[in-house]
């Protein structure tokens, strides 16, 4: 039974140095809240994985919280590369970086055989790219019946699962729509799930078969009201694009990076703390 | 405005939205493949469905989206599905006419790179990496690749296949199993390559007007084959070259720009 | 693109002699209508697939348009035995029914392989079962990470599946809600999906994430208002558990399930006839 | 209404309801198991979570489901989902903990029979078949089976074990990689049979009120094992009886009767 808890009880009781962790989001909802919540507390040597790491896991891989990645797509969406990705993985910095890398099909497949406590997932994928000679993970089956060659990869189960959604009841059974991403997959693949919420109701009024995760699949549901900045929420926010435009000088240099990192993330004290500081700064910068 | 007045990458864009039938089922990726799908649906090609990766089926954004899962793209469609069915019932499923794809780097058999430059260990440049481009190139029914053309581009030998296009050309790709029928035209501001019927290798078959071959070619890494009977590209119409620049300054209004990524 | 078609000319030009065909539904929107119409054509030779075999089963079984019957659980639910499904397998009558028989769980993955264009499903299932030992197309493969062993039956990829579905707009889009069952995944394994519905409106006016089928998905929409009865359709119809009952005395005789069919069915020109016929004869049995 | 009149039915639906405790997350199979679940909701455990293969979880129905598929299970519950979902993500993801089944044959290890009668192949009685229970009696972390008691029912062999109980007894379901705990009670109108902890065989490990041991052993077609210290089932409470008595007073006006299947 998931008990609604602040974010950083959630963080720090359920997130443990050397975890498996997947903070998912497809440009939609994405937990940015809880990745800096993990980068305050300094979570240490954790297998990071996403389909699509973006700006939160650039920060994550640049605080040095990750020693591997596992993915699909690493970029800044609409802007370009994610620096302190590309730094972790051509010069090891801050140190090396270890990655696994798939194609969305597998990554969403992987977490589909996830949520079914399957060991592998079952795809046609992989057949004459590169992928399958630098990741020994991706192996093939033969079908019982026609013979046929299908990809197996191993099934994505994290020790935690940290998603964004709109809504949770009081009882914390969460509610979530719009681009769905592999959010409800990434959720039930994992042994404990932690749901940001932008806002806690009495009764989530879901239409019918909507994606709703019930209070007792998960481990923990934190209102954080705009905790996916800058992503968004449909029907809450708007994505900041231009905070993405903005990341890209930024992360560049090593010590641009540090020097945001330490003013915006470690030394406030959460994310609406985070949101005044980042507010200063975009008032001084445009003054 | 005069009709005949257009960029390389207004003519590029609009060659390639041309290419979309009306009806068609697009499995589009952001950036240049989304502008053009998306000019398509607001000139010739009205009920062209546009499928994203994220989610959406039937996507008709008013404005292009920056990133693969917009608002707008979940709020226009005609439904938003899990990106795993969109993987496993529709494209694996074999139900996407036309995957239209961008690419970092692509070789003569039309193979793509979007992972790294250099050994894959110590690379070079570290690219994004596949997203869903390895199973839209391997399962549309047939593929649209639209980048711009150099030599940094268009090469001799890719460090690393991420999609297959020929493969090694001629039947490779047939006889490796991949169901879709693979690359049918690639799209550039240069011009337009469409594989030989047999030997699969990249061909100029269109150039665009004001270009020439020598310029076409020394953007290519390869020697690249001419076509006996090269056309010239048809210029851009002023219906479509006003659709896509309204399309771009309401874009620009609402984001400030227009590229684009799968994140 | 789905047309919107008249069933009649839907079933005459999709369903031919010899077809797998899946009439789904879970209690729920079920294809009666449909069922019936296939049964007026005289279609033949019909592999029927279904998890839930029931009453349109036992009517099409007892009728002789199938040759074998691929399924899950059979039995009209909350009265006992579907009397024409048990003649035909203990007896013979009116010829000899193959079956090919799984669990739920085996044909949920089935379908859902289908639809994916797998050539099988994979699951833990089917462990201690006696299943295996009378149905040869329950395999097992072994993880190719792991060693597991895992179950393995070929995917379920009718000829035709026909559901019944609330809405359709004038496109040819259809939506459903309520239960769902497999109905979304058996129409997408299908080469040709039929949708009967309620009713054609403007706009579906779907909530964000419904379940909605494109209509260039299907191959035809054919509006049968009440089509799913005696199965009903949420928001529109009620089940009528009455005709279920009385169901159980009609099939159990094969001469008394003869002349209810040549009269209810047979004579009958289309569903509105059906029910007009129908209503006749509740009418006389309770003067 | 004397607290302690009762038929041999409802002290078997008691005993069953009793023995779901509350927020147990509980597959329910239509009939006996359903109207069992739906009582420990209504009395001393309204948290109980009662998932039907048909897709509702969550379900708090107001009156008995005639079929798995009723309007009221989706009407009533948290959430509906696609039936391949709940067999994926719900039963086999391993999130049952309890599976709750009726059955037509049960034999001394707890294997159940809903299949045929007499040999597969020219069955004597044709039975439904297996529906959902070969998957919820392997994956639940425990199982439940209620049903009544006689001597066509509980079986010396079963002509086809449709799900696994513990097949030869003892270690036999560990061994054959079966995931889920297996069988815990047998709850029947004459008393609770629960499996020895080493052999695994059903034992009577409780005995309703005024029913004799003879009665039961005359009811079961093996040799039944009695426990040494063999208790008295309690009697159903008022309370649990006046709330039995209303959901299937409810029930009757709503749909005529209380029967059930999966269809």
């Amino acid at each position: 039974m998931a008990l609604i808890t602040p974010l950083r009880e959630a963080v720090s009781s359920l997130i443990h140095d050397g975890d498996t962790v997947a903070l998912e989001g497809f440009t939609h909802l994405i937990p940015h809240a809880a990745g800096h919540e993990i980068i305050r507390q300094g979570k240490k040597d954790l297998t990071l994985v996403r389909m699509t790491p973006d700006l939160i896991y650039d920060q994550l891989i640049g605080m040095g919280c990750a020693r591997k990645l596992i993915f699909s797509w690493g970029g800044n969406p609409g802007v370009g590369s994610l620096h302190r990705f590309r730094d972790a993985v051509e010069q090891g910095w801050p140190h090396r970086l270890e990655t696994v890398e798939h194609s969305h099909a597998g990554m969403a497949n992987a977490y589909v055989a996830g949520a079914s406590n399957l060991p592998f997932a079952l795809l046609r994928g992989y057949t004459g790219s590169d992928l399958p000679k630098v990741n020994p993970w991706i192996r093939f089956v033969e079908c019982p019946f026609t013979g046929e060659k299908l990809a197996a990869i191993p099934s994505v189960r994290p020790d935690v699962t940290v998603i964004h959604a709109q809504k949770a009841d009081k009882r914390g059974n969460v509610l979530l729509w719009g681009i769905l991403g592999v959010q409800k997959e990434a959720a039930l693949a994992a042994k404990r799930a932690i749901v940001t919420v932008e806002e806690v109701v009495d009764e989530l009024n879901a239409p019918a078969n909507a994606c709703v995760l019930p209070s007792w699949a998960l481990a923990a549901v934190c209102p954080v009201p705009g905790g996916a900045y800058p992503s968004y929420a449909q029907d809450y926010s708007q994505r900041d694009n231009k905070f993405y435009k903005d990341w890209d000088p930024i992360a560049r240099n090593r010590d641009s990076f540090l020097a945001w990192m330490k003013r915006h993330v470690l030394e406030t004290e959460d994310f609406a703390g985070f949101m005044r500081v980042l507010g200063e700064s975009v008032a001084r910068e445009t003054v | 405005m005069s009709d005949v007045e257009f960029s390389a990458t207004e003519i590029m864009t609009v060659a390639a939205s041309r290419l979309l039938g009306n009806g068609t089922v697009c499995f589009v990726g952001i950036g240049l493949p989304s502008t053009a799908a998306n000019l398509a649906r607001l000139t010739h090609a009205p009920d062209v469905v546009l499928i994203y990766e994220s989610g959406p089926i039937g996507a008709k954004p008013t404005v292009l989206p920056l990133s693969i899962g917009d608002g707008d793209l979940s709020l226009t469609a005609d439904t938003v599905v899990s990106t795993p069915e969109i993987f496993r019932y529709w494209l694996q499923g074999g139900r996407i006419d036309v995957g239209f794809l961008g690419a970092a780097q692509i070789d003569r058999f039309a193979n793509i790179n979007t992972t790294v430059i250099g050994p894959y260990d110590a690379p070079k440049v570290r690219l994004p990496g596949a997203g869903g481009a390895p199973e839209i190139a391997a399962q549309a029914k047939e593929v649209f690749i639209v980048l711009k053309q150099n030599k940094k581009a268009f090469v001799e030998k890719l460090p690393f296949i991420t999609s297959a296009g020929f493969l090694d050309g001629g039947d490779a790709r047939e006889k490796a199993g991949i169901p879709g029928g693979g690359p049918t035209a690639v799209i550039t501001d240069l011009g337009i390559l469409t594989p030989d019927p047999v030997t699969r290798e990249l061909t100029l078959t269109s150039i665009h007007p004001g270009v020439t071959v020598e310029q076409v070619k020394e953007a290519t890494g390869w020697d690249l084959k001419i076509a006996a009977d090269l056309k010239t590209t048809e210029i851009p119409d002023a219906a479509a070259l006003t659709a896509l620049r309204d399309l771009q300054a309401r874009t620009a209004k609402a984001h400030g720009q227009n590229a684009g990524g799968e994140g």
